[in-house]
């Protein structure tokens, strides 16, 4: 096996989504050349899942015409169900209003008004229209924004399709990472300064889900693995609308526009008492989506033939086809080229799905990652879906995640260049670990036969599809539980990789996100099997009611030998309003 | 160095421009009906051909430079794309030569002809 | 960091795909086609032009004689009436697709106006009116190549 | 792209026959694999792939991330055509008649394993067109504080322009991207003129010149093929003859930008009242919202990293 070599530079990157795009962008036009910055991506850098987003960024633009600070932070802690820290809250709302025209200065096509300013749109959970979008394709602009925009700066190197193994933490603080360059399949270890996680979320967990097949959990399960506790992944949203049976996305915005959702008997349920009366459609997402299951559970849906699943139908027949065209072009492509409908002529069919980690790594509201004692790792940041500083606590309210993706890759950009222009050197791991690195990645080669990947990837998909889902039950999630040890087990003993090639392994990489997803499946079933109450996007049917009591608190999950967790808590920051009942 | 645009722009475009003309009138000369004559072959009759030129002659040779001009750096175009400009020089000069030779040649017939 | 990559394809089909329409199958493009054929035409007349010149300047270079027994001497279809009925098509089609890519190219008219994407799906250049053009130039090459047979083979 | 809209709703041969160019470059051999596939209705040919890979042949090797048609990694040649994979139903490329789907990598594109091609020459060409906007003012381009002004009418000249997911297809198909390096190609020029016509950008002339060169648009013939293959509907053909003129008049001393944006400006007094919050927002006691608003966001920056 060839020996590790080593890349410098004074602030790495993981992870190239708005994020890490967001940070990187900030280093370079404050301190220009005097840092150099290294991106790393496992696929290429534009490409990163950010461009998926569909809907909206949050942002309060015009305080002028009723729009205020105060309303969009307490529809944010509201969303949360009060899980949320405040602080963190007003940091973000605050920081907003100048990205969304920064982006547009470099070039972003917002949505106009007839009067030239920049237009916004109702979201769910948002008790004023602050969704700024880019017609449904908002992720895509802003990503590709971002990109141009850093193309405008020198002393930077890009490490397209460089796969992360792992972050080195010794002593408390950062100590370099590991990366295989897909294109040599060589192992290289990464000095730097300081480090910046922006790996973005764990969509992959299931088989339904929004997200791209890249998105894997690989930041969590990197943290995870390196000590660094992982605060509320028990939180996982479902997304009212996932286009049945592909699981992509139709966007909020739909709804946002004026899009009803209805059963088979072609009844607006969200308007039932139980549901969302005044807010309906645009109720939070974990709240739509359970009266959508329950529907479903309940037998007034409808069932797709060829896939099993069931689903309900979102009508925008009634918005026009000039209204759909001009705001929703991109679901009107979506329904018409992956499920045959066009939503002009008929209902869209949809279901949950998963669509969001509202935890992540634990850091403060700067986004500096914190030990379970709350001491900062020196040198490491985590930005993005990734961390979890707390701004969404229980439950995310729509387009408010590309938001905290824009404000914590400025905050930890800053942050990262003033921590590294004051270090004099980089600091090294120790040789024993690149050992224990390259035993780690290349022995997974070595096996002859054995379980492939995408089996064992199958299974624990499955079996969080079928007991980690928008309901809960204690005894589900200890099946759960009981599955994803022994599918770690055979991870670790089984696990067979056939492609022995260097360059361009995706049989190994396929390995490699195999074990992270079951790590991240781990803490995340650990920690929800931990919380015996129903708060935000966890639900559970033994516990359905909220316990402020004993659970206003977040979980952080550390690992604990092979296969077990351990689980502290959290204070949650309440610093301005007292949590309430939440309804819509 | 000139640039790209302005080489396109005279020797491409504007060429093309005044050879859209230039050629259906030349074109058109073979038109037996419009020459009075009974066949094609008979526009080509010493007698009309040299009636052509003498009274034609500034015209030909324009339509003769200007079709070489725009021909032979559409064909430089052509050969510069499929070498990737590799070959730059030694195309260029070898269409300049080109040029030359039959720009020349087209002179002489024109000056050089003498009644049948 | 090219060792260790192995050897990479370079996988460019090259000059063939600009004579050959088919090197891809590319749906919905006989804008394709035409820039193959008028790629051909322009090679081709470039080509003539030169045996063209030094033809025709046989009455001055050589004499009258020679070009009366080239043109005159035989009856029927010669090879000057071929040349020309060839020469001719090549010219027509160059001609009217090259007045087609003047408004399309130097002028930057007719390829429609930008627009939002809705279906079918089709870019606005497609359906714009240099594709009625295109189909313009087609059958007006084929009236012209067709009447010009029809004068040149009439004697 | 070709559209066809009841591809989705149909549902393609029971079996489909997958043959797929493969390249090793550590031996240097170029093969083709046959691979039967089950379909199903609503199978896109990424899916097909996806299943090869999983269940049939784990050493097949593509790109692909988010199925959607958003992140532009899945491009390849199916049955003879740029596609994107995700965005390809099978039935709408195999009939009954002939089950047979034909994958190649991209063509243009070096190869570097099986479907994955060298995307690097590519993207340096989009960097070297200065793909940002560019302002004098280089201080009010960098502050936040009110966006430039356009109206929706000079946001629908530009938008579909903006619409590139850098997938290559178009570099893929274009006849002379196929023989000359130099080619900026069909994306690369699109963004030329992408900002070009952008009202935010004052960099016209810059970026006019800088493009007039072997390679810039006028070595584009207008075969449009990369119009016929953009799967997002950019219409690259349609934006380089744009640019082609503009520079042609530029050079002739006739192009003016229409007009460069200016910055809005804040109303002076609310124009609507302000919303108040829901009488179940209780502030916690010693909380004053107000002050909280008025207060500007603050990163400890020192205190933060000592
Ligand atoms: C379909 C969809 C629609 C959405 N719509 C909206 C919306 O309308 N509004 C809104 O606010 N939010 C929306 N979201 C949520 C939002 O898009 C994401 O939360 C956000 O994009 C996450 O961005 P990120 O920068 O944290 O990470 P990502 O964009 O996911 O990027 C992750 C990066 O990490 C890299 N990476 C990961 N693992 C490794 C590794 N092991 N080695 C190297 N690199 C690695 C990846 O290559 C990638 O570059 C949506 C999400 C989805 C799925
Ligand atoms: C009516 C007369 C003509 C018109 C309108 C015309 C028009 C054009 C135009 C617009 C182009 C540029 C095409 C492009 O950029 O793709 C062109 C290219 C060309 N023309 Fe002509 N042309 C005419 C006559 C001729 C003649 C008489 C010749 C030969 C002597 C000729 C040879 C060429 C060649 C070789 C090219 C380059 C083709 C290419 O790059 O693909 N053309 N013509
Ligand atoms: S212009 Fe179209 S085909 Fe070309 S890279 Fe962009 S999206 Fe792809
Ligand atoms: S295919 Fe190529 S030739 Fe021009 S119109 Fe498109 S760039
Ligand atoms: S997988 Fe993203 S475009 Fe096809």
């Amino acid at each position: 096996m060839p020996a590790v070599e080593t890349i410098e530079h004074d602030i790495v990157i993981v992870g190239t989504g708005i994020a890490g795009l967001r940070a990187a962008i900030e280093i370079k036009r404050k301190y220009g050349d005097k840092l150099d910055v290294g991106l790393l991506s496992k696929i290429h850098i534009m490409r990163s899942h950010s461009v998926s987003a569909e809907g909206g960024t949050a942002a309060v633009l015009y305080p002028e015409e009723g729009d205020s600070f105060a309303l969009h932070a307490w529809d944010t802690i509201k969303g949360s169900d009060f899980l949320a820290d405040q602080d963190a809250v007003w940091l973000f709302v605050k920081l907003m209003p100048e990205e969304i025209r920064l982006l547009e200065h470099w070039g972003l096509p917002w949505s106009r008004r007839p009067d030239g300013r920049i237009a916004q749109r109702p979201f769910g959970g948002h008790s004023h229209p602050r969704a700024t979008f880019a017609a449904d394709k908002t992720g895509f602009f802003e990503m590709q924004t971002l990109y141009n925009k850093l193309l405008e700066y020198d002393n930077w190197e890009r490490y397209d399709e460089w796969f992360v193994t792992n972050i080195v933490v010794e002593d408390g603080a950062y100590k370099g990472l590991y990366a295989i360059n897909m294109r040599d399949g060589k192992l290289y270890y990464f000095k730097s300064k300081a480090a910046i996680i922006a790996a973005g979320g764990g969509g992959r967990l299931y088989n339904f889900t929004t997200y791209a097949h890249t998105v894997t959990g690989d930041g969590y399960a990197m943290a995870f693995r390196a000590g660094i506790p992982i605060k509320d992944p028990e939180f996982i949203q479902f997304h009212p609308t996932g286009l049945v049976p592909s699981g992509i996305l139709i966007t909020e915005g739909a709804r946002g526009e004026g899009g009803y959702l209805i059963n088979n008997k072609g009844e607006r349920f969200m308007l039932r008492k139980e549901c969302a009366p005044t807010k309906g459609e645009l109720a939070p997402r974990d709240i739509v989506s359970r009266c959508e299951m329950r529907e479903i559970l309940e037998g007034r849906g409808f069932v797709d033939e060829v896939s099993g699943l069931g689903y309900v139908k979102l009508d925008l027949t009634h918005l026009g086809e000039e209204k759909i065209n001009e705001r929703l072009p991109a679901v009107r492509e979506i329904a018409i080229r992956y499920a045959g409908v066009d939503p002009v002529e008929e209902p869209i069919p949809v279901r949950p799905v998963a669509h969001y980690t509202m935890g992540g790594i634990h850091t403060d509201i700067y986004y500096r990652v914190l030990d379970e004692t709350g001491r900062w790792i020196r040198g490491l940041f985590a930005a993005g879906e990734v961390a979890a500083s707390s701004v969404h606590g229980a439950n995310r309210l729509g387009s408010n995640s590309t938001a905290e993706c824009l404000t914590s890759g400025r905050i930890t950009g800053i942050l990262a260049a003033e921590y590294a222009l004051r270090q004099r050197e980089a600091p090294t791991a120790s040789p024993e670990r690149h050992a224990r690195e390259e035993e780690w990645v290349w022995g997974l080669l070595k096996r002859e036969s054995g379980t492939p990947a995408y089996e064992i990837r199958r299974k624990l998909r499955n079996a969080m599809g079928e007991y980690f889902y928008v309901f809960r039950d204690g005894d589900g999630m200890k099946t759960a539980l009981s599955i994803i040890k022994e599918l770690r087990r055979k991870a670790r003993e089984e696990m067979y990789v056939e492609d022995k090639s260097k360059i361009y392994n995706t049989d190994l990489q396929a390995a490699l996100e195999t074990l992270n997803l079951l790590d991240a499946a781990l803490a995340a079933v650990s920690a929800g099997l931990n919380r015996t109450e129903s708060r935000g996007a966890h639900y559970r049917l033994d516990y359905p009611k909220r316990d402020d009591e004993n659970w206003l608190k977040h979980t952080l999950v550390l690992r604990s030998g092979e296969d077990d967790v351990r689980i502290t808590y959290w204070p949650v920051a309440i610093t301005t309003w007292k949590p309430v009942e939440r309804k819509y | 160095m000139v640039k790209k645009s302005t080489v396109q722009i005279w020797l491409q475009y504007v060429t093309a421009i005044l050879l859209i003309f230039l050629l259906t009138w030349h074109l058109l000369v073979r038109v037996p009906w419009l020459r009075g004559v009974e066949t094609f072959k008979d526009t080509l009759a010493s007698e009309k051909v040299y009636h052509e030129v003498s009274s034609y002659g500034i015209l030909l040779l324009i339509f003769a430079y200007v079709a070489l001009l725009h021909g032979f750096n559409g064909l430089r175009t052509i050969l510069l794309e499929w070498t990737s400009g590799k070959y730059n020089g030694l195309i260029t000069g070898t269409i300049i030569i080109l040029f030359i030779i039959f720009g020349a040649l087209a002179t002489y017939t024109v000056i050089g002809i003498t009644p049948p | 960091m090219s060792e260790g990559t192995g050897k990479v394809l370079p996988n460019r089909p090259g000059w063939l795909a600009s004579v050959n329409p088919w090197v891809l199958r590319v749906v919905n493009n006989p804008e394709r086609l035409a820039f193959v054929l008028h790629r051909l035409t322009g090679l081709l007349m470039a080509l003539i032009i030169m045996a063209h010149i030094f033809v025709t300047g046989t009455p001055a270079r050589v004499g009258w004689e020679a070009w009366a027994e080239e043109i005159a001497k035989a009856q029927g279809i010669t090879v000057v009436t071929l040349y020309f009925f060839f020469f001719a098509g090549i010219a027509w089609y160059h001609g009217l697709n090259g007045i087609r890519l003047l408004l399309v190219e130097f002028f930057g008219t007719c390829i429609g106006k930008p627009e939002k994407p809705k279906p079918p799906y089709l870019a606005p250049s497609l359906k714009a009116c240099q594709r009625k053009l295109l189909y313009t130039v087609y059958i007006l090459w084929a009236i012209l190549w067709i009447l010009t047979g029809y004068i040149v083979f009439m004697g | 792209m070709t559209f066809d809209p009841e591809a989705a709703t149909r549902t393609p041969p029971k079996k489909v026959i997958f043959r797929v160019k493969r390249y090793n470059p550590e031996t240097g051999k170029t093969w083709w694999d046959e691979y039967e596939v089950e379909t199903y209705r609503g199978m896109t040919v990424l899916d097909a792939l996806l299943k090869i890979k999983e269940e049939i042949d784990h050493t097949i090797v593509m790109r692909y991330s988010c199925r959607m048609g958003v992140c532009g990694s899945c491009g390849m040649i199916i049955n003879g055509m740029p596609r994107l994979a995700c965005q390809t139903q099978v039935a709408e490329v195999a009939t009954e008649a002939n089950p047979v789907i034909t994958i190649e990598p991209l063509k243009n594109h070096p190869v570097l394993r099986d479907l994955v091609t060298d995307f690097t020459a590519f993207f340096e060409k989009h960097r070297s067109v200065k793909p940002y906007t560019i302002r004098k003012d280089k201080e009010e381009l960098e502050t936040g504080d009110m966006e430039y002004l356009m109206s929706p009418e000079e946001h629908k000249e530009l938008y579909e322009y903006t619409l590139c997911i850098a997938c290559g297809l178009c570099y893929s198909a274009c006849p002379v991207a196929a023989s000359d390096e130099r080619f900026l190609g069909p994306q690369a020029l699109t963004y030329v003129w992408r900002y070009v016509s952008d009202p935010r950008d004052e960099a016209w002339q810059e970026r006019l010149e800088a493009v007039d060169v072997e390679g810039g648009p006028f070595s584009c013939h207008y075969a449009a093929s990369c119009s016929a293959v953009c799967p997002k509907m950019v219409d690259p053909g349609a934006a380089i003859q744009r640019l082609r003129s503009a520079l042609i008049k530029y050079r002739l001393g006739l192009y003016k930008k229409k007009k460069v944006a200016k910055k809005a400006t804040r109303p002076a007094e609310q124009v609507k009242p302000k919303k108040p919050l829901p009488p179940e927002a209780q502030p916690v006691p010693g909380a004053n919202i107000e002050a909280m608003e008025r207060e500007p966001p603050t990163i400890p920056v020192e205190q933060l990293i000592a």
